[in-house]
């Protein structure tokens, strides 16, 4: 067991930054609103209904974990191109803006196994222009970014506020957004006696 | 659909640029093959009578060299967390990676074989029966072959027991399989066994899908 | 009573190798899973006591 | 089915018929023993060797019965998550491998003196190896992962999707022609026809009826230790999360 | 397309394979796909020029043995097959019972290289099979008339 007695809420628009120490379950609190995992109790609601259909909901958020998924044989414009036909998504305009944003423009036709630790990670981030989605579930994005690029995100996660997107990040480190709540996540961590489960 | 067509054709373009990992299976299946004149000598009345089930054999073996990296490449960058994140199935996804699979490994196994069973003496009756029933086998080879690759995903030690829970189910692909070609051979029909091997990969089809498409479900879980 | 003497028995209708291998495997077979599942309980239980006596003994 | 899938419950009444159980099996075996191999009459045709069936018919239905049982769990575990059904798959799954081999080495000593062959390769025997290494494939992929949740549902779609080799087994014989003879026993509107005399056929019972016994009592005990195994996982993930929580928060 | 909808293709389209597969598969089986040859289709076709297997009863009084050579008939009661046979045979071998032999045809003959012994479901003792066999309700190689546990 990684929570208990966790509940909250995002209205359009909103932010919210998961905190709490190594283990406190940000990442899987990330996957379970992806959908990605299962809870053992409690749910999930979308404007106020039980989501039923996951794929519904997959189709509304965009997950961008530790691991890029980057195909390192293609090149950067071919890796957004995918994600972008593979979803349904976007147009080329949108590819370009998206690599414009993360300061990939000049790299589009470089195979990713030439990025850096850095770029890939720009070009994981590019998704979120390149195919829009309501909300962003963001696993401690400015990893290994410098503070040109954080500054890059900090901008496009207030436009995507701004448009009525709402975002839930984890991060220990600096602050992405402006006026959203904070969930520190080792408040509800289970007492030893919770863990301690009587089979 | 459009998920579907954008995998298939990732997955296609992927395996061209890496073509030397399609051309690594297709020299194991060669070299596989090639080992049997030396070990059971190079009689050809000897050779003629295993050739069928040689080929056979060696194509399962050199299948399964390729199944290992089916899933394992996505499941190691974080591409299958996307993947399942697609908005419509994960079904959709195993089609694709199942086909894109039979497109990468078995077509060119197919077209390879009768070259290597000529050099094993097969009687020249069985040459399009050898195609047909690999063409109907090799499928239902690639089907359960992306369930055993889901299921052992993170697995320690995943290829040998990708081997060991696959090979297994593979039995009656390899009995049909060869019994169709022997069958041709001695003059006897061959069309029962090409019918079950079809009715295998339909089997196959319908089942295989949605168990591997839970097992990667809980392999992102 | 199928045999006329011990020796019959025994030798089971000239069958003695196959039909004794038979039984004696199975005696091993069921008796080897039944002291192998024991000895693991047995084990599992002193590791739990001892895990449940640490936890008291601990605030 | 919900009271069944609580542990405690579920525990609470196993180890109540557990007695039971066991003493049935040791009743039962006390029966069959001298029965199957001192009073029952040789077979007209292979004379002593008939009492080897008494062993490999009763494993040879365990391996299918636990197979069932095996199947019908995981996909309880599946769809309805209860760890009892879980623990009762990962439970049989080893005395379904052992009596799997039971069934597959007497019925390799019973070929040998009345076909003439150890081992043919038709579908009944076929099937059969291959319902083996389901076994041996379930039991090491159940154990192939750091995380156990993991290799426990993994293994369960294993053994969903091997469920189809059991009607190939049963029908194998009557589908093919094969070496292997029918079915002793056949269901009808008059009852179970067999074609076996009925004093060949009470040691047949009496040993399938132990054989069963014995896997009953001995899956109590198994659950319990497999429970044992999941508390005592449980107790050092609680110390290892006691451990996190003792440290200050980065 | 919800998600109800897609569902239901999918499962429809997979029951559709599943049950075309079964379909193919047991008229295959109709077909019979055999482990061994019937004497009648040895006799029809020129099947067994190469390793095989044919399957039939032993013809009663065809049995002649000198030490291990053995040679017998196996006949389906329509059409009989000669074989010949050098080696131990299976205990349960003898005329009226089914057996398969593997080897192959030459010059009309069935040259074995290994007898297997069939034997069929009725098990019982001795004494009962002789009484059986004694009223005339029986014949070794037909079903039992008795024996129905309700």
């Amino acid at each position: 067991m990684v929570f208990a007695g966790l509940g909250f809420e995002l209205a359009a628009g909103g932010a919210m930054v998961l905190r709490g120490p190594n283990g406190s379950g940000k990442t899987t609190l990330l996957r379970l609103m992806a959908g990605l995992a299962r809870p053992v109790a409690g749910r999930l609601l979308w404007s106020n209904a039980p989501v039923e259909d996951p794929e519904a909901l997959a189709r509304r958020l965009r997950f961008i974990g530790h691991q890029d998924a980057i195909k390192t044989a293609f090149t950067v414009r071919e890796n957004l191109a995918f994600w972008a036909a593979f979803w349904g998504t976007g147009e080329p305009a949108l590819i370009d803006r998206a690599m414009d944003t993360f300061g990939l423009a000049a790299l589009a036709d470089f195979p990713a196994r030439l990025l850096s630790a850095g770029q890939r990670h720009r070009l994981a981030l590019a998704r979120l222009i390149a195919s829009p989605v309501p909300l962003w579930l963001l696993d401690e994005p400015a990893n290994a970014l410098d503070d040109r690029s954080t500054g890059a995100l900090t901008n496009t996660i207030a436009e995507h506020r701004a448009r009525g997107g709402m975002v839930v990040l984890a991060s220990h480190g600096a602050d992405l957004v402006t006026g959203g709540t904070t969930l520190a996540l080792d408040n509800f961590t289970p007492t030893a006696a919770q863990q301690w489960v009587e089979l | 659909m459009s998920a579907f067509s954008a995998l298939l054709s990732r997955d296609l373009r992927l395996a061209l640029r890496q073509s030397a990992d399609s051309l690594t299976v297709i020299a194991f299946f060669a070299i596989a093959t090639v080992l049997f004149p030396f070990g059971v000598g190079p009689e050809a009345e000897v050779l003629s009578r295993i050739a069928a089930g040689v080929v056979w054999v060696a194509a399962l073996l050199a299948a399964l060299l390729s199944l290992d990296r089916v899933f394992v490449v996505d499941f190691e960058d974080g591409t299958l967390d996307q993947l399942i994140l697609n908005g419509q199935s994960t079904v959709l996804v195993v089609l694709a990676k199942v086909l894109a699979h039979w497109l990468t490994t078995g077509v060119p196994l197919i077209i390879m074989s009768p070259v290597l069973a000529v050099t094993l003496q097969l009687p020249s009756e069985g040459y399009g029966v050898l195609v047909l029933a690999l063409l109907l086998g090799t499928p239902t080879v690639s089907l359960i072959g992306a369930l055993g690759a889901a299921l052992v995903l993170g697995a320690r030690r995943g290829g040998v027991l990708l081997s060991l829970l696959v090979l297994p189910l593979y039995i009656p692909v390899l009995i049909f399989g060869t019994a169709a070609i022997e069958a041709t051979i001695t003059g006897m029909p061959s069309q029962p066994m090409l019918s079950i091997l079809a009715g295998l990969a339909l089997i196959a089809a319908a089942l295989c899908p949605f168990a591997t498409a839970a097992a990667l479900r809980q392999a992102a879980e | 009573m199928a045999f006329d003497s011990f020796a019959a028995f025994i030798d089971m209708g000239g069958y003695a190798a196959w039909v004794w291998t038979s039984y004696g495997l199975a005696a091993l077979a069921l008796g080897g899973i039944l002291i192998l599942t024991r000895r693991t309980l047995k084990a599992r239980e002193r590791e739990f006591e001892t895990l449940k006596a640490n936890r008291r003994g601990t605030p | 089915m919900h009271k069944f899938a609580n542990p405690t419950q579920f525990m609470r009444i196993a180890n109540a018929i557990y007695p039971w159980i066991a003493g049935l099996c040791l009743i039962l075996f006390a029966a069959a023993i001298p029965i199957a191999l001192v009073f029952s009459p040789p077979d007209y045709q292979q004379g002593e060797t008939v009492r080897i069936m008494y062993i490999h018919v009763s494993s040879a239905w365990l391996m299918m019965m636990i197979y069932g049982i095996i199947a019908a769990n995981s996909a309880m575990f599946l769809i309805w998550r209860h760890p009892m059904a879980n623990l009762a798959a990962r439970a049989s799954a080893p005395m379904g491998a052992t009596f799997c081999a039971l069934a597959l080495v007497t019925g390799m000593l019973w070929g040998q003196p009345m076909w003439g062959t150890f081992w043919v390769w038709d579908a009944r025997l076929t099937s059969t190896l291959i319902l083996f290494f389901l076994y041996i494939g379930y039991i090491a992929l159940s154990d192939a992962f750091e995380d156990s949740e993991r290799g426990d549902k993994a293994a369960a779609i294993l053994a969903l999707v091997g469920s189809i080799n059991v009607p190939i087994i049963h029908y194998s014989v009557e589908w093919w022609n094969t070496l292997h003879q029918p079915s002793i026993m056949k269901a009808s509107s008059e009852g179970i026809d067999s074609s076996v005399h009925p004093s060949l056929l009470l040691p047949l019972f009496l040993m399938m009826g132990a054989f069963t016994m014995f896997y009953f009592a001995l899956l109590v005990l198994r659950l319990r230790s497999e429970l044992l195994a999941a508390k005592i996982r449980n107790a050092r993930l609680s110390q290892i999360a006691g451990h996190a929580a003792a440290q200050p928060a980065e | 397309m919800t998600r109800k909808r897609r569902r239901l293709y999918f499962v429809l389209l997979g029951l559709l394979a599943l049950s075309g597969g079964l379909a193919l598969v047991l008229t295959a089986f109709e077909d019979n796909i055999v482990l061994f040859f019937s004497p009648t289709e040895v006799a029809a076709k020129p099947v067994c020029a190469q390793r095989c297997r044919i399957g039939g009863l032993v013809a009663n009084g065809s049995v002649v043995k000198e030490g291990e050579r053995v040679s017998f008939d196996v006949t389906d009661t329509v059409e009989t097959v000669s074989v010949k046979y050098v080696g131990i045979l299976p205990d349960l071998f003898r005329e009226g019972q089914g057996v398969v032999a593997e080897g192959k045809m030459t010059e009309g003959i069935f040259v074995a290289n290994n007898v297997l012994a069939k034997h069929d479901e009725n098990y019982m003792p001795p004494e009962v099979a002789d009484a059986l066999k004694k009223s005339g309700r029986w014949k070794e190689g037909e079903p039992v008339p008795v024996a129905v546990v309700h």
